[in-house]
């Protein structure tokens, strides 16, 4: 009996205490409604894995980022609101990457770039989309999106993985390679370019056909067995889909093997590291890219040579020099558009608007946009904005003695 | 008269406490903290589980995120892929566990400490593989998006306002549940293994079978918390479920001191609090000072950091007591 | 004859891989009566008991209880029918306080589960009543009643052991099996235990005990079993047992050794 | 499948056998003497691949010396661990111990991506790159440096443990800490000296790892599961058995891939190692019982 009595008194208590405070209560998301004052900073959030399995891509990419952020506020901000980046590491953890989206989302931020991996993109996504706040990932996967309808606030700036393959796909035809043995990182990026790579409408597209399809872990000691179980095949190339360190292991496994079939590998090596530790084995392996690689031979009349160069310059100057890589390009795209965007933003909006007309320009506005993966024109129907023809879209990389060169085909 | 004075002022503090909770999720109080406590609270309910059966029955579970996925995926899979309703897809995947968790339960408790540690560690890094490589079903380390929100009727759980007081209310039942059951007989078995077991054979109780059916218990909640975690991230992907988070389900379970069911809730708090509120701002170095805390933590107050706090508020009220009496 | 004989042994024998610890033992214990089992160390009185707790499995041989044959039954389920021991090392369950540890003791006299017990069901209030005044009643019994709510190991050992025989009693048994319940006692507190120990008989209960100490054992038992090396020597009276030179070897040869 | 590629799977499936074992070896030290399954071990490992790789190349040691230092380097790691983290937390239960090596691997995984590198390193081959062919197979002369590394370290543990004093105070210590300290072994400096001896082994490992595979900071996670799969398919009891588990679970592994049927492919191959470690345990499960009722 007297149990219930106390649950009473306590539900009363409770309930007056609300009262108290339910007066002045307002429900209702985050945000606030208050139009931003005049050069009052304007806040940038991005959200990369520093730490944990992908930080080996997110490394470079808060660099860029801060080397942007630094040389516009060093040339006074834009119209004269300084720039505000705050940048946080979800650990390679996706319920972290929601999370800390979500907390990006209650500091107020304008936009947010990043996470560093599809998964962690996915996550972060629904959460922006949530919040409507445009969100410019540096991950790869197509699914973050694709269909652009259904991902009004996402947009991303590395080449789409399908386009990748489809330019390797075109490469093989030329050189008349019809049978193709695959070896996939079981990691998101190596997962994703499977299912892309084994696509019936590519497939048949370009008359190739999957002898073998072997897949390795990121941190496994060896692939040679994959190999061993390729050996057996009629497989004329290997195509390998991963970041470090797994091609690096294969390409140095294929030569111990003495397998002479070429080995062709994702945009997911062009990083100096690649070179160093698969050392010679590293000679003859082709990969599609941004023209960033291969700067120094692309003609002047690039309209990204120029570009290209100078960033390569600033960052290396900043970073130390081998350290500029197609992933720091991925974020600083993803900043600079969001950038551009506030440059032409009109005084005087709430967090709320401020945050629709950066998402309505980078989906409208963003046109021959000379960035470090190529010229993007973003639309309505494409949320990545790079050309989807494969040629336009990406150039082949063949590393000779230990350099990247281009291989044009 | 203090007597009962005293008991209208721990009704105060409880009502407190109730209200407090009520009113974070709104913008004028800790509004722009509501996600982070509805992921509090979702953990809360895997750490309760986890406390029932290593902090009052003594087994050890390192691979409890291998039930916390299964909630996770079966609710995803159902809901998403084949459109059942969330509650039934909620349900299914509770049993489901259940029955997982029955079915390996006999077998894997005939090992006993470090072993058990190890069998369990074992089958959480089977079911992160299966979760990674069943593409097909699971989508694979990218994960699925696209899964619906909880609703009843025409109200749909889709603001994180509405979720907050969704989450904690299943956490309030969880924590009453489990209060109710470790002061039952069924809880008063679970220490009695834990203490001896030959005692607890001694006087009539099925020590196996209540292992069992403790396991079953905690499966079921960390299911829960997994169905509850999918529909409010409306995302599921393998990389929620691998050891590390086995092992910090662990941990929340050890910092809110093992043994005790409330401490739960302080252990989540606190475990999160500290990795998405405290040490973002050192970015690259936070994983450095998480590790640091966890070691020192564990040095320092083995019994968790809660019931620390407990201790030190105990010695503090008595040093009052004592200057209160003092003439 | 038979419905007052307790608890019956036919050969039963007891090997641990080369070791036989037991070997063919014949008991037939009287009900309601104190037996003693002693004998030197090694002797196989432990491993008698641990077979008729059911701790583990006998190699040979039977154990009936009431007529019944137990040697198939789990030891979690000889408690309800009615056998129940203490330990040589207490056992008490340190995670409770003393009144948890006696109403633990309640397990197979109540039968409420999980659903009852999480939602406080009638049932479950109901039994869990019970419990508590039969525990309180038994730690009357054994003089702890003024100690139900401090933990069970801030007791004193004298007061841990009658705990534990608390904790046996409340599980409301025919037979309770006393392992070595004098060791580590003083005067005073042997002479609380043999008067207790005296009181549980005379609520009909059938006492089998295990115990060194000779002036204990023979203070209190009406009929000793004497075991030498896995084997039944002698059993009797105290004074019988006493005189019986089989016995006095065992133990001069124990002593020598 | 042809002599030749069977040569080649067993070859390849005894070299990441041989590192598991190495990493193993580690697990099992510790674990005979304190009862404490270190989850830092596979650390270790990755302290003596990175270690070496920065004293070549940032420090320009010459190639000996350099391995030789990053083995004494992490050996030290060691010991300051078990001194700063394990020793004072003489109350903690087995969780929590558990947790306290986890805490310290991270720790180090932190400091190591902070102050050394985020990106794989690989230091260069002991005997050049060119493969060696062995009855139609080829091999990476780096991979015989491992195998043989760990027959090497094997030996000399079983000698160590068997024939010196400390050695034997060692092995009395893991079998029964009571008595040992009561003839006067002090069991905490026993202690001590394991997470020394599985330090350095996890040392020597990294160092002869990371010419084969190229190693980050997070390196040791993985490598830590696997040698703990391969300590506990020995059931943690000798040097012998953990490599003898290591080979196990890297020829498993190998032949799981070599199948390439069923669920039997690259994909499944270390839910495969994993289930076998849980068949290992359960038909173990009896006489583990036992030994948990003794010691």
């Amino acid at each position: 009996m007297r149990n219930y009595l106390k649950y009473a008194v306590v539900l009363v208590l409770a309930v007056a205490l609300l009262a108290l405070g339910g007066m002045s209560c307002s429900s209702g998301g985050g945000g606030g409604a208050t139009p931003t004052p005049s050069a009052a900073p304007y806040k940038i959030g991005a959200i990369f894995a520093l730490t944990g399995f992908n930080s080996t891509l997110g490394d470079t990419e808060p660099l860029a980022a801060k080397m942007l952020v630094d040389q516009i506020n060093a040339n006074g901000g834009i119209n004269g609101h300084h720039l505000e980046l705050t940048i946080y590491d979800n650990e390679s953890d996706t319920v972290k990457a929601a999370t800390l989206a979500d907390k990006l989302i209650q500091d107020g931020v304008l936009a947010i770039i990043g996470p560093t991996s599809t998964g962690d993109s996915n996550a972060a996504k629904v959460e922006t989309a949530k919040a409507e706040v445009p969100l410019v990932s540096c991950a790869s996967g197509s699914n973050i999106v694709e269909p652009a309808g259904n991902n009004t606030w996402t947009f991303n700036t590395p080449q789409l993985d399908f386009v990748a393959i489809e330019r390797i796909y075109t490469y093989l035809q030329e050189g008349n390679i019809t049978k193709v043995a695959l070896l996939t990182d079981t990691a998101g990026f190596g997962k994703a370019g499977l299912a892309q790579l084994k696509r019936e409408d590519l497939l048949t597209k370009y008359g190739i056909t999957i002898v073998d399809a072997e897949t390795y872990g990121t941190y496994d000691v060896d692939m040679q067995n994959q190999l061993n179980n390729i050996g057996k095949t009629d497989a004329q190339a290997v195509i390998c889909w991963g970041t470090n360190p797994g091609p690096a292991i294969i390409a140095r496994d294929m030569k111990t093997l003495k397998m002479n079939i070429p080995l062709i590998c994702s945009h997911g090596i062009a990083f100096r590291d690649f070179i160093d530790i698969a050392g010679t084995a590293a000679n003859g392996v082709v990969f599609p890219a941004g023209k960033l690689p291969v700067v120094d031979e692309l003609p002047a009349t690039d309209p990204q040579k120029d570009f290209l160069e100078k960033f390569r310059a600033d960052f290396d100057s900043q970073y130390g020099s081998g350290r500029a890589n197609t992933f720091a390009g991925h974020a600083y795209d993803a900043i600079s558009m969001v950038v551009q965007a506030l440059e032409n933003m009109p005084e005087g909006l709430s967090t709320a608007e401020a945050r629709a007309f950066i998402r309505d320009y980078i989906e409208n506005d963003i046109k021959d946009f000379v960035g470090t993966g190529g010229v993007f024109n973003m639309s309505p129907q494409n949320h990545n904005g790079l050309p989807r023809t494969p040629k336009e879209a990406m150039i082949l990389v063949k590393i000779d003695n230990m350099k990247w060169t281009w291989l044009q085909d | 008269m203090l007597v009962r004075l005293k008991r209208y002022w721990s009704y105060l503090a409880i009502a407190a406490v109730i209200a407090f909770f009520i009113l974070i999720p709104f913008d004028w109080f800790l509004g722009r903290y509501t996600t982070l406590m509805i992921f509090i609270g979702i953990y809360t309910i895997v750490t309760v589980g986890l406390c029932l059966l290593m902090g009052y029955t003594g087994q050890v579970s390192l691979g409890q995120a291998a039930f916390f996925g299964m909630g996770a995926y079966v609710s995803a899979i159902l809901s998403k892929t084949y459109g059942v309703n969330p509650w039934g897809a909620m349900i299914v995947a509770a049993v489901m566990t259940g029955a997982f968790a029955y079915i390996i339960g006999y077998p894997i408790f005939r090992l006993k400490g470090n072993y058990l540690a190890m069998a369990t560690l074992g089958l959480g890094l089977i079911m992160w593989i299966l979760f990674k490589e069943l593409s097909q079903f699971t989508g694979g380390p990218d994960g699925m998006s696209g899964i619906p929100f909880l609703a009843i009727g025409g109200f749909i759980f889709d603001t994180s306002f509405r979720r907050y007081f969704l989450v904690w209310a299943f956490c309030l039942a969880v924590l009453l549940i489990s209060q109710n059951i470790i002061g039952s007989r069924i809880g008063r078995a679970l220490r009695a293994i834990h203490g001896s077991e030959a005692a607890a054979e001694s006087i009539g109780i099925n020590v196996t079978q209540f292992k069992v059916k403790i396991l079953v218990l905690s499966a079921v909640l960390a299911s829960l918390a997994g169905s509850l975690l999918v529909f409010n991230m409306n995302f599921v992907n393998p990389q929620t479920f691998d050891f590390m988070s086995s092992v910090k389900l662990v941990v929340m379970a050890v910092i809110g001191g093992l043994a005790s069911i409330w401490g739960a809730v302080f252990g989540a708090g606190v475990t999160r609090l500290l990795s998405e509120e405290l040490l973002v701002r050192f970015v690259g170095w936070d994983i450095v000072i998480y590790g640091l805390i966890l070691v020192l933590i564990m040095i320092f107050m083995p019994d968790g950091l809660f019931v620390k706090l407990k201790e030190i508020f105990e010695r503090l009220r008595l040093r009052y007591r004592q200057r209160g009496t003092e003439p | 004859m038979n419905e007052t004989v307790i608890l019956e042994t036919k050969g039963l024998t007891k090997a641990f891989g080369g070791l036989i610890a037991l070997d063919k033992v014949d008991l037939s214990l009287q009900a309601g009566k104190i037996t003693a089992i002693i004998g030197p160390n090694g002797a196989g009185k432990t491993t008698l008991f641990n077979l008729i707790a059911g701790v583990y499995p006998v190699s040979s041989g039977q154990i009936y209880f009431q007529g019944k044959m137990l040697n198939k039954i789990p030891a979690h389920q000889r408690a309800a029918m009615g056998i129940v021991r203490t330990f040589q090392h207490v056992y008490l369950f340190g995670n409770m306080t003393v009144l948890e540890n006696v109403m633990s003791g309640r397990h197979p006299r109540s039968s409420y589960g999980f659903l009852e017990a999480a939602l406080r069901l009638p049932k479950a209030r109901r039994e869990e009543e019970a419990s508590s005044l039969n525990a309180i009643k038994y730690l009357n019994l054994v003089g702890l009643g003024t100690h139900a709510e401090h933990d069970a190991l801030s007791l004193p050992l004298g007061q841990q052991k009658l705990l534990a025989i608390a904790r046996a009693m409340v599980t409301e048994p025919r037979l309770i099996l006393l392992d070595e319940p004098g060791a580590g006692l003083n005067t005073l507190e042997k002479r609380q235990l043999s008067d207790l120990i005296r009181n549980i008989r005379e609520m009909g209960i059938s006492v089998i005990l295990v115990e060194h100490d000779m002036p204990l054992v023979m203070g209190l038992a009406e009929w000793v079993i004497v075991l030498d090396s896995g084997q039944k020597i002698a059993e009797g009276t105290a004074a019988q047992v006493q005189k019986d030179p089989k016995v006095i070897a065992a133990y001069l040869g124990e002593d020598v050794e | 499948m042809s002599s030749a590629q069977f040569v080649q799977y067993l070859i390849s499936g005894i070299t990441s056998g041989s590192v598991y074992a190495l990493v193993g070896l580690g697990f099992t030290i510790i674990y005979a003497v304190t009862k404490i399954i270190n989850f830092a071990q596979g650390e270790f490992v990755m302290l003596g691949g990175l270690l070496s790789f920065t004293l070549i190349h940032s420090a320009g040691l010459p190639a000996v010396p350099a391995l030789i230092l990053s083995i004494i380097i992490a050996a030290a790691i060691g010991a300051v661990m078990y001194l700063l983290a394990i020793r004072p937390a003489q109350k903690a239960s087995v969780v929590s111990l558990i947790i306290i090596t986890i805490g310290a691997a991270i720790f180090i995984r932190g400091i190591v991506g902070q102050e050394l590198t985020k990106s794989f390193v690989r230091p260069p081959s002991f005997s050049g790159e060119e493969s060696i062919s062995f009855l139609g197979a080829h091999i990476d002369p780096q991979a015989l440096w491992i195998i043989g590394t760990m027959v090497m370290v094997t030996i000399i543990l079983h000698l160590f443990l068997t024939y010196t004093m400390v050695g034997k105070a060692l092995k009395a210590c893991a079998i029964n800490p009571v008595a040992s300290s009561l003839v006067g072994i002090n069991p905490r400096t026993m202690a001590l000296l394991a997470f020394v001896l599985a330090s350095a082994v996890g040392g020597i490992g990294g160092v002869v790892l990371a010419p084969f595979t190229p190693m980050s900071y997070q390196s040791g996670v993985m490598l830590g599961l696997k040698g703990f799969v391969a300590a506990a398919i020995g059931g943690f009891r000798s040097p012998v058995a953990a490599v003898f588990g290591g080979l196990l679970l890297g020829i498993v592994e190998s032949f799981a891939v070599a199948a390439n049927w069923g669920p039997f492919t690259s994909a499944y191959k270390d839910a495969i190692a994993l289930v076998v470690l849980l068949l290992i345990l359960l038909v173990r499960s009896g006489k583990l019982a036992e030994e948990e009722r003794a010691g």
